[in-house]
């Protein structure tokens, strides 16, 4: 019996902890579920969905950086189709809230994709991702456009009465500036914060090592980044916050906690330690015995500053 | 698939840069087919933050074996493994070679590091009755590793031993010895060399499954980092750590 | 004798070679000279100086984090005057060229600073850093208001006829239309990156680890980040770019090199490896000689995409 | 001031988490004096990536020693490191203890890790004929670290060992040691407990010298990263690494 309250809610949508898998990092879960029990886990987020599949782009799709990785997937995914035929099934058999992401090329195709998945009783919510650094197509750069995430977000509310969460791009001058539009237009949370835009070469072939030139950067280097970016949020705009970046384990969750996220998402430590959400669970729980801490959900937010 | 503290039980210097790590995992060397791999985390640190994903290259009773050189930090940190030390290993990950099907002499073909994957396929091929020639390749001397070879024909690049020039050349020469019996090839190599091979085994119409690479993050599936592209559908890739690394050369561009 | 031409331009700002010390990670110079020969360095860039003297925050200013560390040092500084003083005499000893780096709250102070500095003969050249993520008084956020940065380069580049570059925010949405602003302004370079904004807190006392909350994330963890930066001025703005973030050895600076700058500068490096700059000069003629470089510069932007 | 690759001559375990690493450096052992330090990198790689700051500890030959407590990564690196691999050092830094001045009894205050600079400073003094009190506190017995001390009173939090209290509590018990002698107090320890010791010495008019500590990036000067407040000037910091480590008690605001 658990002696501490995991629970969250991040606006409407409520988990039994605050740990989830993070889009991109867990594929459909059935890779993860060999390794983990799903059913302990407060949630996973897929693979960004498309309306139609996409291929992604050519490889090399990912490099190596001091603690971190840089990746250009270019949003390969099965399409909203394939997912609803042949992934859903699977998720189904396990009691675990499924967040489903969301990536387009236009405002059209996310309230497309969105009515049709609203349709599937299995999905708790939707996190759109306007900020993915890799895909080209598409023309606008919806994650730099505030007026578009304003669009999006509304947009998308009006077609699902699922929790909306919105995803935000850290590579913006003031992230709050874009959590305000998502809260003015009715998106219930954000998260906080998808890949740094980076680059590499290889100094012998003077060729950038990533096919698509740029990707995105992810793991603990980006960590005191997205750390600063939720608590920028936190700061200036009353909006349910989902943390995300370089999250390795428990002590880093609480730290993202205490900056101001109700829940969070694990990416990159997925690859390097596939029980990391287990292991992660076990030591919140232990932290918050320790230090008297009754629900989880008392730290979100609760820095001291001078 | 799992994740195991395993600890090693030697570190073996086979010369010119090249490290066999032996492992004592039984779950593992009971479960591991030849061409499959393992993404071996080398430090428990952020230094280097991923796996490193190595074919195994020999399983005898518990213990497993790497077979790898030192290219990088990651390589750097694993040939300075001593005995007792525990490493976390994914595995066994992907598909391996087939080779229990109908043939009767199996061609193993391999350039340089390449040579990793052989000597456990060639021990299974021997538990199989398989007939084996080793065709083995590096750019100088010093790259051509035979451990846990037989029936060795070598080329080098420079001619500093065996044939002057590259593997598919020297099998190419010996064309004569494939020609009578049921072969297969079994090959891992830099991607040039696999592409020549391809070609080779399409106009001779011999069966060949290759090991292949790519930069990986997770090697089971989840990132989507190891593409390769299908002859048979392009709106779609394979990928390597799933689909593969053993592809049939046909199924694979290269 | 130099088999190697390592002498480059930053537009009209000639070095002998593109090993610039970075602002803030040498100070006035004469601790580094106990480490490395001064005379051989492509050239020194001060710490941040501002009319008055600055006394800085108050401690902690310094947190490690992954691959890199967030400072808040507070633009700390001994003021223009001490400077002229009690700086400049010990720096005038050594053969290598001085850029001075200015910060400032107003655009009268920058004016006044350059105006003051411009008279002493040993400076080369001027950094205006309109980029310090680690002061809040002044109101504005230079680095992130796009016609303050455009203001700032015009009238500064009235008061001096010294080689004038501007030290870009990472923090921004698009770096390269802040270069754009320099260019049109009359800057004659632009350095990339300053550090990019960070926090940390302890888990324990729930306080950031940082007094100024916030900090500036510097070292290799960011190299990926600024390469990134690097590029998309290149690739937009015909300005040349001094490139800054993460760089710990030769290799990295060919890569930045390739990326699109003319020169480079060394920062956090020089606190873990004092000698650095010395021995990534060594490095580079030695990668110049193998690949048959017969002057670095041609290096700069020497990158091939598909 | 220099960067040293030197070379591990022992890694010895004092017990309770301390360690203590003698290191052949005939350099800096030849020109290092009590209360300065060493900034350390524990590893090539950027895991750590900053140096770690170590007081010396004591000097013996061409060797210097530095004492730790594991307390994360980096002293966890250094608590490994065996003898013959080398270790690149940054030193020495900063300002020791003034012990050749006129005084006749040196009386060392440490609490905790603070302990780690007087071996060394003990030596020294004993070679100026300095008498010489100890004494040394800890939250608990283990804390207690009486290495390289002398005429030792011992003082806990907890009463495990000694006086229940904390060492000034100590210091204040033995005041009358104090009185007749023209003393010099030398401490390190935790801020809590250099606080009250200051108090402690500006009401009984007593020379002190406290030995501070600051996070540090560079060590040298550099980076600003170590302010403390001086009592003279308020319009500008004291460098810790510069200024410092070792302070009169009556220059910096603790
Ligand atoms: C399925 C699979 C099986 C493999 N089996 C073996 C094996 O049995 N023995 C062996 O020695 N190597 C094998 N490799 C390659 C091995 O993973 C890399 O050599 C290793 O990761 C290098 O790590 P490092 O930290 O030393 O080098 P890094 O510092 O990561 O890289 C050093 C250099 O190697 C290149 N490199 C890194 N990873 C790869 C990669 N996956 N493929 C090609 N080049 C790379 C880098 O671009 C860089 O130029 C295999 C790779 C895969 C995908
Ligand atoms: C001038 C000076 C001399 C020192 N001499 C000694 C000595 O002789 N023996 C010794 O054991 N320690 C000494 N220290 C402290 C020592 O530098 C730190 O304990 C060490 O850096 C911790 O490194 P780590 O990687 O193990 O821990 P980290 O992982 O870096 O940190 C572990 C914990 O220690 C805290 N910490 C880290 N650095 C410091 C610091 N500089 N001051 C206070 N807390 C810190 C962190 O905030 C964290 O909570 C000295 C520090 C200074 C500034
Ligand atoms: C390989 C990879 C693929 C990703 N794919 C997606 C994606 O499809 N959609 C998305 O919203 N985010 C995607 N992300 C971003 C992650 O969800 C997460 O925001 C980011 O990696 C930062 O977290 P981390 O540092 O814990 O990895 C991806 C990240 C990685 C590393
Ligand atoms: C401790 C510290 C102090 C700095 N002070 C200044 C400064 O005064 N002015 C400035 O323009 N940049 C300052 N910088 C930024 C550096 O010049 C450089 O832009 C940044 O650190 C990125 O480079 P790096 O990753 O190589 O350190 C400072 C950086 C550090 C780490
Ligand atoms: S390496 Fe992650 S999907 Fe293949
Ligand atoms: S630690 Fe850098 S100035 Fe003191």
């Amino acid at each position: 019996m658990n002696k501490v309250d995991l629970s969250v809610s991040v606006g409407p949508l409520k988990l039994r902890n605050p740990i989830l898998l993070a889009s991109g990092t867990v594929g459909y879960g059935n890779e993860m579920s060999e390794h983990i029990d799903l059913n302990k886990i407060g949630g996973i987020v897929t693979k960004s969905l498309s309306l139609k599949p996409r291929k992604g782009n050519p490889p090399q799709r990912i490099v190596e950086t001091p603690a971190g990785m840089l990746n250009a997937i270019g949003l390969a995914n099965v399409g909203v189709e394939v997912f609803l035929k042949e992934k859903i099934p699977f998720l189904k058999k396990f009691d675990v809230p499924l967040i489903c992401n969301i990536a387009a090329s236009t405002i059209e195709e996310y309230i497309e994709c969105t009515k049709i998945l609203t349709e599937e009783r299995s999905i708790s919510a939707f996190e759109i991702n306007v900020s993915c650094p890799n895909v080209k197509e598409g023309g606008l750069q919806f994650g730099n456009d505030i007026s578009a995430v304003g669009k999006i977000t509304a947009k998308v509310k009006a077609v699902t009465n699922k929790p909306l969460i919105i995803k935000l791009s850290p590579n913006v001058s003031y992230i709050s500036d874009f959590a305000k539009v998502v809260k003015d237009e009715g998106g219930d949370a954000v998260s906080a914060i998808n890949t740094l835009v980076g680059t590499s070469f290889n100094i012998f072939t003077r060729r950038p090592k990533i096919y698509n030139v740029t990707g995105g950067l992810s793991g603990p280097a980006i960590k005191p980044v997205a750390l600063a970016k939720v608590l920028e949020i936190n700061q200036r705009v009353p909006i349910p916050v989902i943390g995300i970046g370089g999250i390795m384990n428990w002590q880093d969750v609480i730290e993202f906690m205490i900056a101001g996220s109700s829940a969070i998402q694990l990416g990159t430590v997925n690859f390097i330690n596939p029980k990391a959400s287990e292991e992660i669970l076990k030591g919140l729980e232990e932290y918050c015995i320790k230090y008297n801490v009754k629900k989880i959900s008392e730290l979100t937010g609760s820095l001291k500053l001078k | 698939m799992l994740t195991t503290e395993a600890p090693v039980a030697k570190t073996i210097e086979l010369g010119n840069n090249i490290y066999l790590l032996k492992i004592l995992s039984p779950n593992i060397a009971s479960n591991i087919k030849p061409g499959q791999f393992l993404n071996v985390r080398v430090s428990e640190t952020y230094y280097p933050l991923l796996r490193r994903p190595f074919s195994v290259c020999d399983v005898t009773g518990d213990h497993i074996f790497i077979m790898f050189n030192v290219l990088g930090e990651g390589t750097k940190i694993l040939a300075h493994k001593h005995k007792g030390q525990t490493i976390d290993i994914l595995g066994p990950l992907g598909n391996g070679f087939t080779y229990a099907d109908d043939f009767e002499t199996a061609v193993i073909v391999a350039g340089g590091l390449g040579a990793a994957p052989f000597p456990y396929l060639i021990r299974e091929l021997k538990r199989n009755k398989k007939n084996i020639i080793s065709f083995v390749g590096g750019k100088t001397e010093s790259d051509v590793i035979t451990y846990g070879m037989e029936n060795i024909f070598i080329s080098t690049d420079d001619g500093s031993l065996g044939l002057k020039g590259t593997v598919v050349n020297l099998l190419n020469r010996n064309i004569n010895l494939l020609k009578n019996e049921k072969v297969k090839i079994f090959s891992c190599g830099p991607n040039a060399m696999l592409r020549a091979l391809k070609e080779f085994c399409l106009k001779n119409n011999l069966e060949c499954e290759v090991s292949t690479e790519c930069a990986m993050a997770c090697g089971f599936g989840i990132c989507q980092g190891c593409p390769i592209e299908s002859t048979h559908n392009h709106e779609k890739y394979l990928l390597v750590c799933k689909d593969g690394p053993v592809f049939n050369v046909k199924d694979v561009e290269i």
